[in-house]
């Protein structure tokens, strides 16, 4: 596998130089945070930040997406036909993208893709891409990666990992992905071998500042941790809204709308549009039946839901790790400071 | 602050214990740096979990509506969280029989976007309230900043400070400031253009995500069915379409139009940094030069929009 | 490559509703016949008693529905849809000849491979005998019947008005290969008994009845909630095993296979894993439904 | 924009304005086609989400109009609509839209002339605005 070494400003330029082939999006500072952006003539890209507000789950599933349109017009002979609508999958390429979110890809697509079903816009977007991820020499105070099956410099998900040794930044092809970005990317030289080491030595000495327990998560009976008794006093503060969930690479919740228009210029001419929606757990309305019965009509419940699916449903479920990267975005994005760290805490050691 | 929080502590314990209420809302200190943990405790043995200082900008009367109705609710309540609670009583969703008010005269609370903007964007790991000054340490780095330059921008045109209702009072009361306050945002908006004014508006939240945190943290918004949740008739669309997410901005801020204390807690809880209050502001204003009505200040007074006057302004009726 | 063909899990395929028959005297339940506008989409569109479909209806939204008729009967589809919310709401104003969607067919079905050489009890109340009409129909097709022992049925509806596919469900009473016991809470005063011998009495009452033998048997029930709360207690003092019994559960879905994250009831969606499951894995869960 | 004619959603009150509007009719008193109406029991039930409605859906303009104050069939519900549209319009002004979509009167079913003549100060009012484009729901700018 190829190895290449970029001066800093080389690499700026490559990333640029990249954008003739591929759709690139990159960390870009927007006000007081960074957001991945798609990387236009107007953005500036900021490859020292250290981690997005929200993370770059919707470079692959974007908040709302249409997925078919259609015509209301009883006269239209396809009207209420649900029709394709056009999509790209050119390749594209999320450089500067951080370990433990190129991660969450890997633990999301069991769910899009599966042996049952195949979601095509989540599966043919993630195909197309390729992760050019950026180590973290100094993870965040929140992040607790390690932890919980990535690492700040994982390669896991990632095609390409980039270390950024202090003058340079020294980048590793991973798979045949990365062979193909990387040869796209003009402007650096082959990496001596004496990079590659100092490299890894450097990457061997970075820890997540954060440690959370999850040994015992798998052997918890599921029940036992619904029972528990820590949930009430938990979700006592929760404000339900979806801040958490929205800037969590991997939740993956959506829902489908559909939403109808006057066609331009028409007032009775409708036009119509199935979308999707990132939801979120927290809502009252994700569970809600139309009978009105609701099966987590409860703040506690839904606050539950969110750490069990996480924590345990999915541990139990696909018998592997947790729906967890440790990006300690939720920590930070909640305006109520409930702390992930802590309810792995509450869960794992959890007895009855 | 210590003082606050001993006697939050203690008042909440004692309170616990003698079955005075049921539970009490306060807060926990939080695991991050200016933000702590809003948290409803029922175990007087917890009280000593309680804390208080000048990231506690969540509004507590949140917690206190869709409760049972024969709960009796402790709760800290600053200047605007005793004017929501006012509200909320007025509206039928709390009585003043149910709850012992702890009251906590505020000198603001402090803006965390405006702290870390001072330190460069650096990590911040703690921050430390010292009398008037914040010591911000993180990483490499120490620094010392003024507590009155980091407010909330709603504590900063605040005018009551002082809880309008309470049982107890934490310390003393403190000064307020008399004169009227300047909402800079306001004047720079009328003096725009219409089309001006309506790319600022487009701009400013376009951003939204539609993650609901300034309708979940207002302590007004407790409508059991929110519009944006109807589906029969359907108001307003649920994508990130543009359109929509102003739609919803615009009627959210008008629902609290005349209910709105600019506790400022929708502004302070936005993932993405939205200037929510833009909105409620402006209501507010007009609510005052129009009725000379400020939300919660006197306890059964009716909501604006629920009271008229025969001689209420109409020039722009035909 | 290829969310243009019709390997995406989220197309419907066009139908045309064909008749719309009145089911209950107060309009609150209506059965769709629909009919693939492509012919050739029937084909692909292959299921077995149990499953569900989305009905999707362009502008306003999908529903998941129960799939009412038998794969034993070919052209059409049966959905029997209670009006309710918005997409329910909706059909019910439509007109025969009116374009819709169905997506499907989605979830598990009723394990009709263990039911073979078994006694079989069918329980359903409501509008949930959906899916149970589209089970009995099999079973009694002259291809299948001889697979399964005895056949019992138990249907419990409100009242004589709220009895659904009274086509079939009285002519059955008439064969002497299966055993329906149908039951209605109530007949009013003024209104007639029926001639066919109707039962009157709850769902639990009538089973505790009729159906005295646990041994080699399986059990498949779906109704309202109070219906099961019930009738659980009956079928453990009959002494049948958790493993023998078989419940179809509902709740809020979108995508229908597992992915939009909202049906689930502890580890298992009920679009996907389910929505059919032994009480014995409904142990096993939380109790979230 | 030659020949455009602006849509207008017109909330009546029930008691009164369309009253007044029918006797406009029946008087023959010259007022534009321009109205969509619809008939409300009182000023007060038309609610802000009412007007957003009118305008997500393409209408270039909204008029409500209900009973004189003092007049309310129901005592006093237009004093509430008049500090809920004081504030309304003012909100909508803040957000960028010309005041000149939206308007307002007190017309009771006797007033068929002042009817007539209020409806053609609307659309004369909204075709100095032109075509609304702001809030209007068109095919969502999504991915």
């Amino acid at each position: 596998m190829t190895s290449k070494r970029f001066t800093k400003e080389a690499w700026g330029k490559a990333v640029e130089g990249l954008r003739e082939s591929y759709k690139v999006w990159v960390p870009a500072k927007e006000g007081a945070h960074h957001f991945f952006k798609e990387y236009t003539d107007d953005i500036t890209p900021d490859f020292e930040a250290t981690k997005t507000r929200m993370s770059p789950k919707h470079t692959v599933f974007p908040q709302s997406e249409r997925m078919f349109e259609y015509s209301l017009e009883s006269s239209d002979a396809d009207a209420n036909i649900m029709k394709d609508t056009p999509k790209d999958y050119s390749p594209q390429a999320v450089v500067g993208v951080r370990p433990c979110d190129a991660y969450s890809f890997n633990l999301v697509k069991i769910n899009f893709d599966n042996k049952e079903y195949r979601d095509p816009w989540w599966a043919n977007r993630y195909e197309s891409t390729t992760f050019i991820g950026m180590g973290c020499n100094e993870p965040c105070s929140t992040c607790f990666c390690d932890s919980v099956g990535s690492g700040p410099f994982d390669e896991k998900g990632l095609d390409v990992l980039v270390y950024d040794m202090g003058d340079a930044y020294v980048a590793k092809a991973l798979n045949e992905k990365g062979e193909k970005a990387l040869a796209a990317m003009n402007g650096g030289q082959d990496a001596a071998e004496a990079d590659l080491t100092a490299a890894a030595d450097m990457a061997a000495k970075v820890e997540a500042p954060s440690k959370v327990p999850t040994d015992k998560l798998r052997s918890q009976k599921l029940n036992d941790l619904y029972d528990a008794d820590f949930w009430d006093e938990l979700a006592s503060g929760c404000l339900n809204c979806g801040a958490c969930t929205f800037a969590c690479p991997t939740c993956w919740c959506f829902d489908i709308q559909d939403e109808s228009w006057n066609r331009e210029g028409e007032v009775r001419k409708r036009q119509g549009d199935r979308i999707r929606n990132w939801d979120s757990c927290m809502f009252p309305l994700f569970t809600l039946h139309a009978s009105g019965h609701n099966p987590r009509g409860l703040k506690v419940q839904r606050v539950r839901q969110r750490f069990m699916h996480k924590l345990k449903y999915y541990v139990d479920k696909y018998d592997g790790g947790t729906l967890c990267v440790g990006c300690g975005r939720c920590v930070e994005a909640c305006p109520v400071n409930i702390d992930i760290r802590q309810v792995f805490e509450l869960m794992n050691d959890f007895s009855k | 602050m210590k003082q606050y929080t001993d006697t939050i502590k203690a008042t909440a314990k004692r309170l616990l214990e003698d079955g005075t209420v049921d539970c009490f809302i306060g807060f926990r200190k939080g695991t991050m740096p200016m933000i702590n943990h809003p948290v409803v405790i029922t175990d007087a043995a917890k009280a000593d979990t309680l804390y208080w200082d000048g990231n506690c900008g969540n509004n507590l009367a949140l917690y206190l509506t869709g409760r049972k109705a024969d709960e009796k609710i402790g709760i800290v309540a600053t200047g605007c969280v005793s004017r929501n609670i006012n509200l909320l009583i007025a509206e039928g969703q709390v009585t003043r029989e149910q709850l012992y008010i702890v009251g906590a005269p505020c000198k603001g609370m402090i803006e965390r976007r405006s702290v870390e903007a001072a330190v460069g964007h650096r990590e911040i790991l703690s921050v430390n309230e010292e009398g008037e000054k914040l010591i911000v340490e993180g990483k490499g780095f120490k620094e010392e900043l003024n507590r009155a330059d980091h407010l909330q921008r709603n504590c900063v045109t605040c005018r009551h400070h002082n809880p309008v209702e309470h049982n107890d009072i934490l310390g003393s009361e403190v000064s307020e400031p008399a004169e009227a306050p300047v909402f800079t945002d306001l004047e720079e908006a009328a003096a725009k253009s219409d089309e001006d004014r309506w790319n600022f508006f487009q701009q400013t939240f376009e951003s939204c995500i539609r993650c609901y945190a300034c309708r979940n943290a207002c302590p007004m918004c407790y409508c059991p069915t929110c519009f944006v949740d109807e589906a029969k008739p359907q108001w307003v669309g649920k994508s990130s379409d543009k359109v929509d997410t102003m739609t919803f901005h615009f009627l959210r801020a008008f629902h609290l139009a005349g209910r709105c204390t600019d506790c400022g807690a929708c502004e302070r809880v936005c993932p993405v940094d939205i200037p929510v209050r833009y909105l409620t502001n402006k209501l507010n204003r007009d609510a005052q030069e129009f009725y000379d009505y400020s939300a919660g200040l006197v306890a059964g007074e009716r909501p604006l929009l629920d009271q008229y006057k025969l001689t209420d302004i109409e020039d722009f009726i035909k | 490559m290829c969310d243009n063909c019709s390997c995406n899990p989220y197309k419907p395929y066009p139908v045309r509703i064909e008749e719309i028959i009145t089911e209950t005297a107060d309009h609150t339940l209506k059965t769709f016949k629909l009919v693939f506008v492509n012919p050739e989409d029937e084909e692909k569109f292959k299921y077995i008693p149990g499953q569900f479909a989305e009905i999707s209806i362009p502008g306003q939204g999908e529903i998941p529905i129960g799939i009412a008729t038998s794969p034993t009967e070919k052209g059409f589809l049966y959905f029997t849809i209670q009006k309710m919310g918005k997409v329910s709401g909706y059909i019910h104003q439509m007109k025969p000849g009116d374009i819709i969607g169905v997506r499907g067919p989605l979830g598990n079905w009723y394990p009709w491979d263990k039911m073979e050489g078994k006694h079989c009890v069918i329980i359903g109340g409501g509008c949930a005998f959906s899916t149970l009409r589209s089970s009995v129909e099999y079973m009694l097709h002259p291809d299948n019947r001889p697979k399964f022992k005895d056949i019992h049925v138990v249907y419990g509806a409100r009242s004589l008005k709220h009895l659904l596919y009274e086509d079939k469900i009285i002519p059955w009473r008439e064969r002497d290969d299966i055993n329906m016991h149908i039951t209605v809470d109530s007949i009013a005063d003024n209104e007639e008994k029926p001639t066919w011998g109707c039962n009157v009495g709850f769902v639990p009452t009538v089973v505790e009845e009729k159906i005295k033998d646990p041994s080699d048997a399986i059990v498949i029930i779906c109704g309202p909630p109070a219906m099961l709360k019930f009738t659980m207690p009956v079928l453990d003092r009959v002494g049948f095993k958790h493993d023998q019994i078989y419940l179809s559960l509902e709740n809020r879905m979108k995508c229908g296979i597992g992915m939009c994250g909202r049906c689930n009831v502890g580890h298992q969606f009920v679009c996907k894993d389910g929505p059919v499951f032994t009480l014995e894995e409904l142990g096993e869960l939380p109790n979230e439904t | 924009m030659d020949g455009w004619e602006p849509k207008i959603v017109a909330f009546l009150c029930n008691w009164c304005s369309y009253g007044a509007a029918d006797l406009a009719g029946v008087n023959r008193l010259q007022y534009p086609p321009n109205f969509k109406v619809v008939r409300v029991p009182c000023s007060g039930r038309v609610s802000p989400k009412m007007i957003l409605a009118a305008f997500r859906n393409g209408a270039d303009g909204v008029w409500i109009s209900g009973c004189h104050p003092g007049d309310c069939h129901y005592i006093e519900g237009n004093y509430y609509a008049r500090r809920k549209f004081a504030l309304f319009r003012t909100l909508f002004k803040h957000i960028g839209i010309d005041e000149r979509r939206l308007h307002f009167s007190w017309i009771s079913a006797a007033e068929g002339p002042k009817f007539a003549k209020v409806a053609n100060e609307v659309v004369d009012a909204v075709k100095e605005v032109g075509p609304a484009q702001q809030l209007v729901k068109t095919k969502a700018q999504v991915g």
